[in-house]
């Protein structure tokens, strides 16, 4: 089912048990929305070897989507078509970063102007996340996303 | 390659249920809105969305419950979801979406809704 | 003519020659758009002082007014009514980072929605500078922006 | 407290240049708005802008600019801007703003590009 673009993340396969936090996962998929379920798959067991579950991870795994989803549809591939997604501990948080290799394409400046359809991923991402970072350059666009591994440790109404 | 099902039932004349079953992604949200604006189109004007079957959805699918309900606020017809899956629930809840589009746990709950709105 | 909202910055006054590169300087303003014209002339002096000019120092008084404006109009100032602006060298590069004391309101879920005279800041920071960074939480909107000191450095047309 | 000034001039019948000096930021453009649109609201449809002077300018104030423009062009009517400050000339070519609003060095060559147009 792994293509070379997709492949297992070296993490996944080593048994680690609770309480055990591996260092940075990272994949490269497709920069198609077809691979967005297999993007999430990945993630949803990535997040769970470095320790967040529950309500928390699913969360997580929405928040991430949409900024995959960003990258497919607004951003531009690396040189070899792909966009790089990459997961870790960071204290009791983990970070996921979704990059893509073109500048950020501000909404005014989209020949499609947001229809009733659009316009509410970074919403999903700022609510369903203690933290969203966007660095942009001419060269990159990254989504930071930072999640409290558990519900309790969450900001929650700060 | 997401899985997405939608199933059409017609109840007591008025009221359309659309149950929805899958994956409700970017890849999958065009397929949902066919099928619900092609029965708003035909004149359609209270449904019921079920979303309890549902094991993921995004900003852009949510978006097309948004535009369809607005299409059908403005004709004096009415959109309600239902969901008892608590993951999908606190996803409209987080996102303060529960506030726009009325968010039911059974369908008893969403008929009594309507009959009151009626 | 300073109120103690707006005290003089502290390196202003050192008396600095061209090559030093002080270290960081802040401001605090209070949130109304009457201030943009004194924060203007601070960060001009203070970009100045910290080895950027010409061009590059138009540009990035322009990319910073805009970050200000936004903290001003969107944003929420901390307690004491004021919004931070803070100024520093790092490598060739000054970075200036904007700060108020609220969530991120996206585009979308604002009561006006974007008329013809909204909705061009980001896409001005973004041309007018090399890197432009948000990072939003929940009781926070930081802008950072980060410029090369000379036009000759500048990324270009990467 | 920012300060700007806005001077208003007709030229041969159609043509109205608007000089504006100082600087044109968020606080200042409701009074380049108000200024514009009452003219475009009283008729005028041929407009020079002239921001030589301008010492500032931010994205509101180019929106300003940007709307009215939309509004004359709807109209049949056309705005050009004139600039011979290298700064806020700049402005406009990084931005690629100089694609949107035709930007002159002259008012020679701005009426040139009027008579062109006409
Ligand atoms: N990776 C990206 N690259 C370039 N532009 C982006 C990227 N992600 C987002 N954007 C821009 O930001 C806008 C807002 O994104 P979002 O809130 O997710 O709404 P939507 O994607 O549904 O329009 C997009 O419409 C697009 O203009
Ligand atoms: N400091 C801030 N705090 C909260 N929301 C902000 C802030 N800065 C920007 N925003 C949001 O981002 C949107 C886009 O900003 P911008 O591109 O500068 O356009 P404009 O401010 O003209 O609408 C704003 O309309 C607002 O919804």
């Amino acid at each position: 089912m792994h293509s070379p673009l997709w492949p297992t993340p070296p993490k996944l396969s080593l048994g680690l048990r609770d309480g055990d936090h591996p260092g940075p996962v990272e994949i490269r998929l497709a920069a198609r929305s077809s691979e967005l379920g297999r993007m999430r798959a990945w993630v949803s067991e990535a997040a769970a070897l470095l320790g967040c579950d529950g309500k928390s991870r699913f969360e997580f795994v929405v928040a991430i989507n949409e900024a995959v989803t960003n990258a497919i549809r607004h951003g531009t591939p690396a040189d070899d078509g792909t966009i790089g997604v990459r997961l870790e501990s960071d204290g009791g948080a983990i970070v996921c970063s979704v990059c893509d290799g073109g500048p950020f394409v501000p909404p005014s400046q989209r020949s499609d102007p947001t229809s009733d359809v659009g316009g509410r991923g970074f919403a999903f991402m700022a609510a369903l996340t203690d933290e969203l970072e966007l660095v942009v350059n001419p060269g990159a666009t990254v989504v930071r996303l930072r999640k409290q591994r558990t519900a309790e440790a969450h900001a929650g109404d700060a | 390659m997401g899985y997405l099902e939608v199933n059409y039932q017609e109840i007591d004349g008025d009221v359309r249920i659309l149950r929805v079953a899958g994956d409700v992604d970017f890849d999958a949200a065009p397929q949902l809105k066919r099928h619900i604006m092609s029965r708003v189109d035909a004149g359609d004007r209270q449904f019921i969305v079920d979303l309890s079957a549902v094991e993921f959805i995004d900003s852009t699918a949510i978006g097309v419950l948004v535009g369809a309900l607005r299409r059908l606020d403005a004709n004096g017809g009415s959109l309600l979801v239902v969901c008892d899956n608590e993951d999908i629930r606190g996803i409209f809840e987080t996102v303060g979406l529960e506030h726009v589009i009325p968010l039911h746990r059974s369908h008893e709950d969403a008929f009594a809704a309507l009959a009151h709105a009626a």
